[in-house]
């Protein structure tokens, strides 16, 4: 319920009850964050009275569908034209309902929904006492090596947890990247924040890792989402509302009926700028962009690896949304200012993330520092502030997602006696033991590195073309540059793979559940489908381009 | 009649190509399908000269269109044959010679298993000869010349398990490349002059352009023709392609091959006519030549590169006589001709003469030979005879016919040429009786031969790889072998008085060279008696020196001069010093730069990236509070950054 | 709609790579049968496209066009004109040679898990690249080329680090860490150079707003589209150093030695005959007809690079200790005249290039796979290794020589033809560089004679005493690409036939003419 | 009294709080030097609010409240199970993870 909402009800209390009339809110239209909210409340009562034998099925069962349901009421607002002609504001002006919301909402459920496969995933970790065990603490209360956890693990104890606070994760990403005032913004960060940190606290196997990993990301994360609270704070203050429409209005100077305090506010750009440079750091500390990256490379790695893939992928993908719809929607009238700022992040974000990810060791390392350098990459297309630069971007997180999601789950699958193999020189010979895993892990690093004929190209593309368009060829230049370095290390990793000789204590890889085999699958599936025949999806995104003011 | 002009090429192609494909099975008969497909190629020759000779004198030339060879934009190239008196001369040549060194080598090479394929390169070499003098243009004149390398190549590293044969026959090949270039750059020239390089075209446009131009081309095709034809200073090659056996350096190192240099000059005449300071260059070539070759002979005491030094001085002559225009044109043919018969002669006599001696090949271990090996003596002495300028024999009237045009170059040059070729009749007689005393006359050196110094560079190394230094038995070669050599023989002493009778072979050739007497100082009857004075001198010398006194079994120390021609006037060594050093110092420090510095600086900026990455590596160093400090500082930067904006 | 000739030229080997990669691990030599058919029947329909051919028609023949993807503005088009059919003749035609010479160079050594079937993938990805390969010649679309231009590296990557000849100086161990460095090695150069042209892609489509090339340069020609000479000039440098790095060009070269040393016969063959012929080609397709002003700016220091490749490489190869890496300096030279001829900007210079890319392919296809069977026979690649071959197995000898003489381009042989027209090509317009580049035929004779010398000439070293002679696999390989030497030696006016038309387009597109000769100019 | 001053003291707090959050190594107090930069936050929030006259500001610093109460029983889960692993609530303790 936005502030705007409030605030005429509390002005209007002075006069008789009968004038009070309820805010409006179209359920129809938020039903895809309404139906993954409720299904995880849902999952809240299944872990407090159902039968703990039989918690893991009914979590999955709820997840799957309301996820797969999120999904379909997505597409039908798609189809109803909510993403093109139909696009408004909903929820009294606190969360949009246009192209891109709806474009990166579904993206988000479809990767909650792989993720949502492999947190199910229970073939890979050997059986302890007779009973299948996930990737999850037996219970994150207990010190790990502890008599208690012992005890737990010999109960067969699993954090179905997990499950419900993926919901909300998910819950909070979609309103992310839809939310139209800043408050509604915060909030949504804080909702899918929260459960992402606890998420990374739950590993079975490292959970020194895992817990350090967890206080990491919560402490920063926390410090960051300060600093974007004071960002809001300063806009609110220079533009007296918090609502996008307004705040636009107010930076292009466009706003009616200015009042004197607004007036001295307005002329007050420090506010503007300040609070713009802190919220815009509180959304790049997400998309992990240097100089805010830090967290990344220890988190991808303390934490479960398919909570890493999940959160990767969907992270990624809301934090841009918001990004974007803040770049584009609050504060095109300012955009001399933020651009030039914006390049040296992209710059310095593609270049950083692809040399420090040379000389990386750990596969989930490696893949966090070229999550970084995509991020520059995607910041190139955020730059172009053009309609292809929306659609670009959107075009290249639905590829990166899919990608991403399939490499941490192959990463699963090599496991040795400590769980996950994922030292790279644990890697050697892969291509000798199990050709199939490793080729397909090839094509996921082939993307990454953006060879022709997959997604991973067609987006750089994408993403590079309106960013040449907007006049940034020097972006451009950069960015072939740092895909050049980013090349090496993709290569490196097959090299290992298939060029050296297998190591005899080398890692075993797990066959997994169809459930595993599916999210690989899906994955490289869109990852070749978007690489060949991208321009349904091109059209879908260009589309969704449009922003609703 | 035309049409018959391909097949002179096509019979040896055939042989080649059946020969060298056909494998083992062919081994028993190999040798003579090569022999009878290079007389059935002479046969077609006859044919055709008794056609040519039956039509009016400028009515003679022949042309055959076969296809259009290499057709882009500008640039035709025909496969055209031209036969004119020029190259009927030539055709005759070289299949009447190359018919009778084919029956020579059934004898010769009996004992080497790989006989057929040694057939297939003679029969290589005759259609590429063929070719180079029948050819149209100068593109496909190219194809042969260098056809005539590659079998001259494969000819002179024969015995390729001889290190030493395969190092010349690299050498040959490679010294000939570097003439083929001249060869190459000057058909270039003539496509950006004329616009085409077909003989009739462009000896047509040549009053067309400039003279500037024309002595380019000139010079061009001079280097061309001193590469094939061993001139100086390209000849190095000629001395160690005797490494090859002896018929090979009788047909293609001294009666065909190596004269296609003059042949190029003298089809060129109407280019050099235009152009007199490349002519100058082409006589100053051949002076130099002949007197290099022939002081090169005096030296050594191995018989076949003593020969292979008379060769070079005798082309010497020819190219000299080629340089003087319209007044040699005709007797430097001449000249090739019955040196042709003449110097084949004293190789295959040559080989004879090895034959008999197990191959040995130091004139110090010979001696006396003229009662064991007779006809191989009256042949060799016959071609002797004619070599240095006999009275009636051949080289007598066409070695003349040049000196007297050289002094009729007339001025200072004249007097110069003409006394240069002088000199070189008279070191001619020295070192050819030189030859003649040491092999045949004279004690039985080869009883009990020593075991030659190594030092000695002149001996040739095959003597001590096959080890052979029993005491040789002499004697007579069997008729296949000996029947040649009483042919050429024949010819030796003949052809000259033949030709020059009536001047039928001036008028012979003269349509196609043109002729113009020069108006010499001298009479041409004080040429001939000087001649034939400086002739008696220089045998004498020779007797003097070779034929009263014993000579001894290991060459004497002998003055500096002598040590010097020896070594080839230390032509090889400053190539050596020169050219192979500086080579191998060239390639291998651009093998370094190339691994050091090309190399060097992708894998220095790969490992300057990879240091940049450990260095900002260690900024990830897993306290939560450095990460809220780079936060907070880029928090800082940001807003500073947004502020300056607004700044600026 | 006509049956789509190219298309099929290209999905037929596409498809065959999955079929033989499909095949299961115990049939191997299926796997091997089922590749060698499939490139036949490609060189079939390679056959079919080259005779279909009109020279005197359209300049692109057989063209197909289908919408691919809009918001890119790229079309699948396609569309060959001469020198493109003769280079897919040329790639189909080597490609079951190739196959044939590899036919053992797969069989694994090691036993991998049950799964692990590299001689299955040997031949998939040799026809992968095949397919890849004829597919960018094929592309009139700039974008499409640009994808398989990058796709192909991935299979030849994997041919080159993947299987090496099993002989090294310094064991197996040494063997594969320098394989796998060649490899990367080959991949970064070349990614490196593919990059940079993506960026002058996007910058070109910023400019003309699509890819299609007869259309750009159409619109070029009428002025409809008009480029400023700086951008112009930054997009061929963008496209020329992608080339120049797949050619390879002076100093971009060093990839290839190591690439072409390492690799086993057949692929070093696959990598120099086939795969770097698609940057030279696209030099003559792309860069001049997109940029003319550019590449005539860009000229001199072109033609200067190609003269220092051309003495440089022929000067390293005579410096080399080791076989492969001998021809791979030589082809370096070679690449150097081809680049030569094709910025001469003169008939003779580019049709002799086009030639040159095809006898090229050829010669170093037969020196290279003789080389390799000697190779096979000694487990060495050390020229000082060999000695007295040719007394052992002269047909090898024999059929190494001629080999041999063709890279020397010795007339009469293919070679000859297409390094003549160069040559003349180039005088016409610079004689001074003219003449330099013939010194390369000296340096030619040289390195290929030192080679022969050393390693068949002299006596037999013990370690070849025993060596078998050819054997009729080997000869089937070896004979066909022997005869064919020849044959375009003595009779190339077919081949000139095709490639001429073309070549008069691509002048025109340049805005250049034939120099005209003296006396001519003269009248 | 002029309501900037409380902006300024707000942004004093926020540096405050981000300066603790450097310096200090025990992850309680860090959490609490964030809360403090929450709470400046609310402060410029509801000064703002005074400014413009409109309560949005005011309202924002209740949700403020409630998301900074969801942190503290997020943040404390984690960092106690932290302290009882390694007994300890250093955060400089806890780097495993590095490079």
């Amino acid at each position: 319920m936005s502030a705007a909402a409030v605030h005429s009800l509390w002005t209007t209390a002075a006069d008789p009850i009968s004038k009070i009339q309820a805010p409006k809110i179209e359920y129809g239209q938020l039903s895809p964050t309404l139906i993954v909210i409720g299904a995880a409340l849902v999952g809240v009562l299944i872990e407090a009275f159902v039968p703990r034998a039989s918690r893991y099925y009914a979590q999955v069962f709820v997840s799957v569908v309301a996820l797969a349901a999120a999904f379909a009421a997505v597409v039908a607002l798609a189809a109803d034209g909510y993403g093109t002609t139909k696009a408004h504001i909903a929820a009294m002006g606190a969360i949009a309902v246009d192209g891109p919301s709806l474009f990166l909402q579904g993206t988000i459920l479809l990767a909650g929904l792989l993720g949502v496969f492999t947190f199910a995933e229970r073939r890979l970790d050997p059986a302890a006492h007779g009973n299948r065990v996930d990737s999850f603490a037996a219970q994150a209360a207990s010190v790990p090596g502890s008599d208690s956890e012992k005890a737990a693990v010999k109960a067969g104890f699993t954090t179905t947890e997990a499950f419900p606070l993926l919901l909300f994760a998910v819950g909070g990403m979609l309103v992310f990247p839809s939310a139209n005032d800043l408050l509604t913004l915060f909030v949504a960060l804080e909702v899918f924040s929260l459960p992402l940190y606890l998420l990374c606290a739950l590993a079975r196997r490292k959970r020194l890792m895992s817990q350090e990993a967890a206080v990491k990301y919560f402490l920063l994360g926390a410090f960051a989402s300060a600093f974007t609270l004071f960002g809001i704070a300063l806009l609110y203050g220079y533009s007296g509302s918090v609502s996008y429409a307004t705040i636009a209005q107010v930076v292009d100077g466009t706003v009616t009926n200015v009042d004197p305090a607004l007036a001295n506010t307005m002329g007050n750009d420090a506010l503007l700028l300040v609070g713009t440079a802190l919220i815009g750091m509180g959304l790049l500390f997400k998309v992990a962009a240097v100089p805010f990256h830090m967290w990344t490379p220890d988190v991808y790695q303390g934490a479960p690896t398919p909570v890493t893939g999940f959160m990767a992928a969907a992270t990624k993908v809301a934090a841009f949304g918001a990004l974007l719809r803040l770049l584009y929607v609050v504060l095109p009238g300012m955009r001399w200012d933020w651009r030039p700022v914006m390049w040296a992040v992209a710059i310095v974000t593609m270049l950083g993330g692809a040399i420090v990810a040379i000389t990386q060791t750990d596969i989930k390392r490696l893949l966090a520092y070229s999550s970084i350098a995509h991020a520059g990459f995607i910041l190139a297309g955020v730059i172009a502030t053009s309609k292809d630069g929306v659609s670009s971007v959107l075009f290249y997180l639905a590829a990166y997602s899919f990608v991403t999601i399939g490499a941490f789950a192959v990463v699963t699958l090599v496991r040795d006696a400590g769980g996950e193999a994922t030292h790279l020189s644990k890697w050697a010979g892969l291509g000798r033991r199990s050709p199939l895993v490793a080729a397909v892990f090839a094509v996921f690093l082939l993307a990454f590195a953006g060879i022709p004929l997959t997604s991973g190209f067609a987006g750089k593309f994408a993403v590079f073309k309106a960013a040449a368009e907007g006049g940034a060829i020097p972006l451009v230049v950069i960015g072939v540059i740092s895909s050049a370095i980013a090349a090496f290390f993709y290569i490196r990793v097959i090299v290992l793979m298939f060029f050296s000789e297998p190591r005899p204590e080398g890692p075993t890889v797990a066959v997994p559940s169809p459930l595993t085999m599916t999210a690989i699958a899906v994955g490289v599936a869109v990852t070749v489908v978007l690489g060949v025949a991208p321009q349904y999806f091109l059209d879908l995104a260009s589309q969704a381009g449009v922003f609703v003011r | 009649m035309e049409n018959l002009i391909a097949l002179l090429i096509a019979a040896p192609l055939l042989g080649a190509a059946v020969l060298l494909c056909g494998g083992r099975r062919l081994d028993a008969v190999g040798h003579w399908i090569g022999t009878v497909l290079a007389a059935a190629s002479f046969v077609l020759g006859v044919v055709l000269f008794t056609g040519m000779l039956g039509k009016a004198a400028d009515h003679r030339t022949l042309t055959q269109h076969l296809f259009s060879w290499i057709p882009v934009g500008g640039f035709q190239a025909d496969v055209t044959f031209r036969l004119d008196q020029l190259s009927m001369t030539f055709v005759l040549l070289i299949t009447g010679v190359g018919s009778l060194i084919h029956l020579y080598s059934v004898g010769y090479m009996e004992h080497d298993e790989r006989r057929r394929r040694f057939f297939g390169y003679l029969n290589l070499f005759l259609a590429a000869m063929l070719l180079l003098v029948l050819a149209d243009n100068y593109l496909l004149l190219y194809v042969g010349w260098e056809g005539v390398g590659l079998a001259s190549y494969l000819l002179i590293g024969f015995w390729q398990h001889k290190p030493s044969a395969a190092t010349a026959a690299k050498k040959a090949f490679l010294v000939n490349r570097v003439g083929d270039m001249g060869l190459s750059i000057a058909i270039m020239l003539m496509f950006t002059t004329f616009g085409t390089f077909a003989f009739g075209p462009v000896f047509a446009d040549v009053d067309r352009t400039g003279q500037g131009k024309l002595t380019a081309i000139g010079l061009m095709l001079l280097l061309a023709a001193c590469g094939k034809s061993a001139q100086v200073p390209l000849q190095s090659w000629l001395g160690d392609a005797m490494e090859g056996p002896t018929p090979v350096s009788a047909l293609i190192h001294a009666a065909t091959m190596v004269t296609a240099g003059v042949y190029l000059i003298v089809r060129s005449g109407a280019i050099f006519n235009a152009a007199p300071d490349a002519q100058l260059a082409v006589t100053v070539v051949g002076a130099v030549t002949l007197l290099f070759g022939a002081i090169v002979g005096c030296a050594k005491d191995d018989i076949k590169k003593a020969l292979a030094g008379s060769t070079m001085s005798q082309i010497g002559y020819m190219v000299l006589a080629a340089g003087l225009g319209p007044i040699g044109y005709v007797f430097a043919i001449m000249h090739l001709v019955t040196h042709g018969f003449f110097k084949a002669g004293l190789f295959l006599g040559a080989g004879s003469v090895m034959h008999g001696m197990n191959d040995e090949v130091d004139m110090r271990r010979y001696g006396g030979l003229r009662k064991y090996m007779p006809v191989t003596f009256v042949t060799f002495g016959l071609g002797y005879l004619a070599i240095i300028g006999f009275p009636g024999l051949s080289g007598f009237f066409s070695k003349d016919k040049i000196i007297e045009a050289a002094f009729a170059k007339g001025g200072t040059e004249g007097w110069i040429l003409g006394g240069a070729a002088l000199l070189g009749a008279a070191i001619t007689a020295y070192y050819m009786t030189r030859v003649m005393l040491m092999t045949f006359f004279g004690e039985e050196r080869w009883r009990n031969a020593p075991t030659p110094s190594p030092a000695e560079p002149s001996v040739e190394p095959a003597a001590e790889t096959r080890g052979e230094h029993a005491e040789p038995h002499p004697h007579e070669s069997p008729g296949v072998m000996t029947i040649p050599m009483i042919v050429l023989a024949f010819g030796s002493v003949f052809a000259g008085g033949l030709f020059s009778v009536g001047d039928r072979f001036l008028r012979w050739l003269e349509p196609v060279t043109g002729h113009s007497e020069g108006h010499s100082p001298v009479s041409a009857l004080t040429v001939t008696a000087s001649t034939l004075v400086l002739l008696v001198v220089g045998a004498g010398i020779a007797y003097a020196q070779y034929g009263r006194r014993p000579v001894p079994a290991v060459a004497p120390r002998g003055s500096l001069l002598t040590r010097a021609a020896r070594r080839d006037l230390l032509q090889d060594d400053f190539n050596h010093v020169v050219l192979v050093r500086g080579g191998e110092h060239l390639t291998r420090s651009l093998v370094y730069v190339d691994h050091t510095l090309v190399d060097g600086v992708v894998n220095g900026t790969a490992a300057s990236v990879g240091g940049l990455s450990g260095r900002l590596r260690r900024l990830q160093n897993g306290y939560a509070r450095s990460y809220a400090v780079s936060m907070f500082g880029g928090a800082a930067v940001l807003v500073a950054l947004t502020l300056l904006m607004r700044a600026v | 709609m006509s049956f789509p000739l190219l298309t099929a030229t290209a999905v037929l080997p596409a498809v065959g790579a999955i079929a033989t990669a499909a095949v299961p691990a115990a049939q191997r030599t299926a796997a091997k049968w089922l590749a060698l058919v499939v490139s036949l029947a490609t060189l079939a329909l390679a056959a079919v496209v080259a005779f279909r051919f009109a020279p005197g028609g359209a300049r692109y023949q057989f063209t197909e066009s289908h919408a691919w993807i809009k918001d890119f503005g790229v079309r699948y088009e396609l569309g060959v004109d001469g020198i493109a059919v003769a280079l897919i003749a040329l790639t189909a035609l080597l490609i079951p040679f190739v196959i044939l010479a590899g036919w053992h160079d797969a069989d694994p050594m090691e036993t991998g898990s049950r799964r692990w079937r590299p001689t299955q993938g040997f031949f998939a990805l040799i026809l992968a690249v095949e397919a890849m390969v004829i597919l960018s010649f094929e592309a009139t679309d700039v974008f499409l080329f640009y994808i398989f231009f990058e796709a192909m590296l991935i299979p030849m990557y994997f041919l080159i680090g993947g299987f090496g000849d099993h002989a090294h100086e310094h064991g197996e161990q040494a063997a594969s860490t320098q394989r796998s460095y060649a490899a990367v090695k080959f991949l970064l150069y070349n990614l490196v150079g593919g990059l940079i042209m993506l960026a002058a892609v996007i910058g070109l489509y910023v400019q003309a707003g699509n890819f299609s090339l007869p259309e750009i340069v159409q619109a070029r020609a009428n002025g409809s589209l008009h480029m400023a000479t700086g951008t112009e000039r930054w997009l061929f440098l963008g496209f020329f150093f992608a080339f120049a790095v797949k050619a390879p060009l002076w100093p971009l070269h060093t990839w290839l030695p190591n690439a072409m040393g390492e690799a086993t016969a057949p692929v070093a063959v696959l990598i120099t005959a086939v795969v770097d012929k698609v940057g030279t080609f696209a030099m003559l397709r792309f860069c001049l007809q997109l940029f003319p002003e550019a590449s005539k700016w860009a000229t001199p220091v072109i033609l200067v690079l190609a003269l220092i490749s051309i003495i440089y490489g022929a000067l390293l190869a005579v410096g080399q200790r080791d076989i492969k890496r001998l021809v791979a300096y030589a082809s370096i030279s070679h690449f150097g005249f081809i680049i030569l001829g094709i910025f001469a900007m003169t008939t003779q210079g580019q049709s002799g290039a086009t030639l040159y890319m095809v006898n090229h392919g050829i010669s170093t296809a037969a020196l290279m796979l003789v080389a390799g069977f000697l190779i096979s026979r000694r487990g060495s690649r050390l020229i000082a290794d060999y000695g007295g071959v040719q007394k052992v197995a002269p047909v090898l000898a024999g059929t190494f020589l001629i080999g041999g003489l063709a890279t020397l381009s010795l007339p009469g042989l293919a070679p000859f033809v297409s390094e003549f027209l160069v040559l003349v090509g180039t005088f016409t317009r610079h004689p001074a560089i003219g003449i330099i580049a013939t010194f390369g035929i000296v340096l030619a004779a040289l390195y290929t004679l030192v080679l022969y010398q050393r390693t068949m000439t002299g006596p037999v070293k013990t370690e070849v005493a025993a060596m078998p002679d050819l054997r009729v696999r080997e000869l089937l390989v070896i004979a066909p690409l022997i005869a064919l030497l020849i044959f375009l030696g003595v009779y190339p006016k077919p081949v000139a036939d095709i490639v001429n038309p073309a070549v008069r387009h691509t002048m025109s597109d340049v805005h250049q003419t034939d120099p005209k000769p003296e006396v001519e100019a003269a009248k | 009294m002029n309501p900037v001053n409380y902006l300024y003291l707000a942004a004093l707090l926020f540096t405050i709080g981000a300066t603790g959050v450097l310096i200090r190594r025990n992850a309680i107090v860090v959490f609490m030097c964030i809360e403090l930069m929450l709470n400046a936050c609310n402060l410029a929030f509801v000064t703002f609010s005074r400014m413009h006259g409109n309560l949005d500001g005011q309202i924002i610093a209740f949700f403020t409240m409630v998301v900074a109460a969801a942190e503290v029983v997020v943040g404390l889960a984690i960092i106690v199970s932290l302290f009882r692993t390694r007994h300890s609530a250093s955060v400089d303790d806890a780097s495993l993870m590095k490079l």
